[in-house]
């Protein structure tokens, strides 16, 4: 367990990463400018789609359909959880809890690629389809929560007589074609079309390039996530706990799910992953917009400055080894 | 601050408001929805009052402009007052310019509405 | 909105210019010859009351903001009203402002020609 | 033919392009941030030039020699029949008909590109100096066009009493200074310096990325392409057809003295593209400049949302298909 | 301009100072210490009189706007005539707002400090 | 000596500054998006630091120690000297003085890259250590010229009654953590970290696409050097040869003391450009802040439009040859 700890903390990935904490840390003022932040996302998610599109290809309808069926559950069951134990455990408002619990339920695309590299590094790696999951995970966890905060907020809001502005329809549309969605889904479905030989041409640009692209934006998650470690005091001990045992939790869930719809080590490790990971692209505007009196810091520092690091540093290798143990 | 307008100038209500990116499209259509014609929108940053930064949203402020008559401004005034101040970071303020062309700024239908 | 000048300011004229990119070198060529003594872009985004949405060309929006003398500011605003208003999407607006430093707003040569 | 049409679209290019205008229909929010869009042209641009400029040495005076000067023909000749057509069939306006009759005249860089591929997918390689070209008919359509255009204007303003602004020799230097000249012509150039050895230095960078960064280029082309989709019922059936049969015209002429200047099938499919495209970075500032009571709906509309995608997706084959009829 | 305030409104004062980059994170913290709630920070780029271009140091300019009271606005324009007009590319001037919320605009100890 | 010249000249580097400059001169308004430059620069940067340091896995202790000493004592002598002759030979103010002199104690990074492409060009690679020597370069000379310029700037305050803003620790501070350091230092430890295998896996990104961004990111600095031509005149002739001889001494300088401390050619050639070469990334803030009545035309002018055309078109490969000399 520990050297594999140790192998993963001195891989790119989590290197990348500290050393934007550290610099951060270090009261730099060095950021990446927000074009190349948004250009590196989208060639990541962008490339991420098309070989997962070329290698779907390969996979049978069957091969696909338990994997899918459970990555469907785990995107109902991981924001119940996450909002039960925030608001009976945590007496969280039902705002709180339900914001919180909308970043849970969906999924990070970067700790998906970075239990990808891990899985490859470690001579396990994932099925094909494995992408194609990640875009079934990214929005039922946003709509339920967001559903459940809907709800109450509408109860409290007629009891004070006052008219709200943001409609959930909207709201879920903007998740349902945002960024992620579009060259993911979109990717999937390009990829697919123009199968290997397409895949073949445009893949020393999409392919050769991706870790190193890939470490250039660990740099930048480090350092958004350490401008937010000085949030860590204003969020409370139990949301530092939660960041770091709901994932735990999460994980082992995704695992054994996993596990149980015959997907491999790799696939276990990263379906775990998904299932530990908070959204901090698509949930965030999602819940600003519909529940606005969910405090940000909140979810955000919960997300971005412990469950990201957490699962980048550590998480990813303890969901490993347990699906070897499983396996 | 006692001068004159210029020849052929109008007096006008210029509106800032000044918001997290995430309110964009529904401020504007508002705007609209209240009697305004047109509106500038400029990319910004800023620090505030608020313990809550929700602008640390990545994309930081947005600030909209919007010349409109006196009336829709009253209401717009209002509008984000009601709207806006308690859950958002939002602010607005209005000043007084003087227009050419003030035809460009009165959407007849909406004023009396 | 009558309030006073902080002390050791003088009453200036904002002008305001919100214009196609296309435009931005011919407009400020334009302002130092009207009298103008420096300007400020910024880009933006916005809408306004024209079926032709010439923004539509890629680069959105420029803001110009020039302070300058009373007289310079009624000579820009007789500018921009015939030379742009008919064909361009170009909108001005004039404001009150109050400055320290009042010389490095004026010209001397051009405002008396 | 049916089956180069599909193999087409099934490519990279289309799809990527398809891609962006299905994320416009379905009214997401997405598109590429600002600098990375020029980022892609920038790059595109600079590398058709080093590649054209470093294969140029290989090229006799003599072999240029005749297909430049039909590229020139091809300049002189486009805009001039878009703007009959457009003044005396579609009763256009003179300012609009010279407006759009300088899009048509010039030429699209990513079309021709789009071509290059297409050639060099189907086994029928263009000429080494075909990038040279390209930049000699950037130009001549756009000052042509401005010209009449310049002339109806002077004209009713002298009638009108009324003294304009815009000169036409500050547009038509922007032109010839302007992004496109200065990367294709300066690249062409800096690629015939430097030679063999020098391109073989950078084009890890310049060559193995070009098919992928092209991708992503043309998934906000399709954007684009696809937000102006709206505006093509403001534009009327006229324009709809001409911007369809106006590039199958251009394109068969320009296949036609391709052939006679002795190009192969690729350079033949090539030049008819170019002839065929129309240019919508280029010449849409110089017309606003110049021509500022033409509407650039009108152009704008029929260069990106029909031209540019016809092209893309059914012209090429169908240039080429004539191209080796011809041979 | 002899208009009236909006209803619920009261009358602040908007500074807006243009200055290179690098005196942004000096500049914010000075307002601060001025007494003024909050900013707002918008890039660009200009042109002015001096012969010194020091904003061809890469990043332009940036423009900073912040409402503040009658008070601040006078210690901020003092402060940024002594401190930077002589060495620094710095302007700013003063215009009236009418703002809502007037307390967001108000820092009650530093008001009489 | 004329042939490495001419062979320099016609490189991709050089060719590629060559037209940035034309570009300018012919008064195109064609510019690179300022994020595309940042992020060049990051990338360069972070190449830079990250092989630098899988290379330091390589080097001993002992065959550093000596290159780092002369490499700090170039840190204090440069500044001293550029001071020296600006203050008593060409009557600058002591703040310009000070203020032009913190530009030529630092060093710019991109002259040390032009100059590791061309020894390895030339067939005389540079030591695996040498970007470790380049972060030690950076800040000292800006640090003593600043405290040079502070002391004389308090004095002349103290005497006209006037406390002043700007502090020194705070500046320093910046220049420490800024971009160049941040990226430098923080890729060569990461790089030491991950080792050979580590950036095996990045290698594809950071270090096959390097000469092309390169060419790039020369483009740019010849149209911002092209820019700055025009202040030529303002500068006066003093500080236009300052600007090419002073790095001719400071080059002599680096390479003979490269040669003491025992480095091979390409070392003490890549020694003797940064010692000859002048900051315009950390030094221009850091100078503005702390010492504001200093005129930036006259150090930007000097290092961007003077110096660094002169190494990069002239000066690298003289030195090249002063180190072929002395080996
Ligand atoms: N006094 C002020 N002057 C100008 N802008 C302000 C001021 N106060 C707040 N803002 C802007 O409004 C945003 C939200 O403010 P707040 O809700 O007070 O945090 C800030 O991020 C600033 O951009
Ligand atoms: N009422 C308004 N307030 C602020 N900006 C406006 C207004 N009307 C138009 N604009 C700006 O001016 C541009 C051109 O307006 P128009 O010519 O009306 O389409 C728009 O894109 C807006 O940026
Ligand atoms: N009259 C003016 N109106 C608006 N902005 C100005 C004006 N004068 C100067 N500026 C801005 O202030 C900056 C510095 O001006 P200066 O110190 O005069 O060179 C310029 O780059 C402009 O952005
Ligand atoms: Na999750
Ligand atoms: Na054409
Ligand atoms: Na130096």
């Amino acid at each position: 367990m520990l050297d594999t700890l140790q192998a993963n903390l001195l891989s790119p990935i989590p290197l990348a990463f500290t050393l934007g904490v550290l610099t951060r840390l270090m009261k730099s003022e060095f950021t990446l400018p927000p074009d190349l932040y948004a250009t590196l996302s989208i060639y990541l998610l962008l490339a991420l789609g098309l070989k997962g599109g070329a290698e779907l290809a390969h996979a049978t309808f069957a091969s696909i359909a338990k994997p899918a069926a459970v990555t469907l559950l785990l995107g109902c069951l991981t924001p119940l959880i996450a909002f039960g134990i925030l608001r009976w455990l945590g007496h969280f408002s039902s705002a709180d809890s339900a914001g919180i619990a909308a970043h849970y339920g969906s999924v990070s695309a970067v700790t998906f690629i970075a239990a990808q590299q891990f899985v490859q590094r470690v001579g396990a790696p994932m099925e094909g389809f494995m992408p194609t999951l990640l875009t079934l995970l990214e929005s039922p966890g946003i709509h339920i929560a967001l559903a459940i905060g809907a709800v109450q907020r509408t109860r409290a809001m007629r009891a004070a007589g006052v008219t709200t502005g943001g409609s959930i329809g909207k709201v879920l549309h903007e998740v349902l074609t945002g960024r992620t969605m579009v060259l993911l889904v979109g990717g999937l479905i390009v990829g697919y079309l123009m199968g290997e030989s397409g895949w073949k041409a445009v893949s020393p640009f999409f392919d050769s390039g991706f870790k190193g692209a890939l470490m250039l934006f660990l740099l930048e998650m480090g350092i958004v996530a350490g401008s937010r470690l000085g949030d860590l005091k204003k969020v409370g001990p139990f949301l530092l706990a939660f960041g770091i045992l709901v994932p735990l939790l999460h994980g082992a869930l995704g695992v054994a799910l996993g596990q149980w719809a015959g997907l491999s080590v790799g696939g276990c490790t990263v379906l775990g992953t998904m299932a530990a990971s908070a959204s901090y692209i698509a949930a965030p505007p999602a819940v600003r917009l519909t529940l606005p009196e969910a405090n940000p810091t909140f979810s955000l520092t919960a997300a971005l400055a412990i469950t990201f690091p957490f699962n980048i540093l550590a998480g990813i290798p303890i969901y490993y080894r347990f699906a070897q143990a499983l396996a | 601050m006692h001068t004159t307008l210029p020849m052929h100038t109008h007096p006008f209500k210029l509106v800032t408001i000044i918001a997290e990116p995430v309110l964009e499209s529904r401020l504007t259509m508002e705007l609209r929805q209240l009697g305004a014609t047109g509106w500038t929108v400029v990319e910004g940053r800023g620090e505030g009052s608020r313990g809550i930064h929700a602008a640390e949203i990545p994309g930081s402020n947005i600030r909209i402009d919007s010349v409109m008559t006196h009336d829709v401004a009253e209401r717009v005034v209002q509008h984000i007052a009601t709207h806006y101040f308690a859950e958002y970071e939002v602010i607005a303020y209005v000043s007084d310019v003087a227009v050419v062309r003030s035809e460009k700024y009165v959407t007849p239908p909406k004023k009396t509405g």
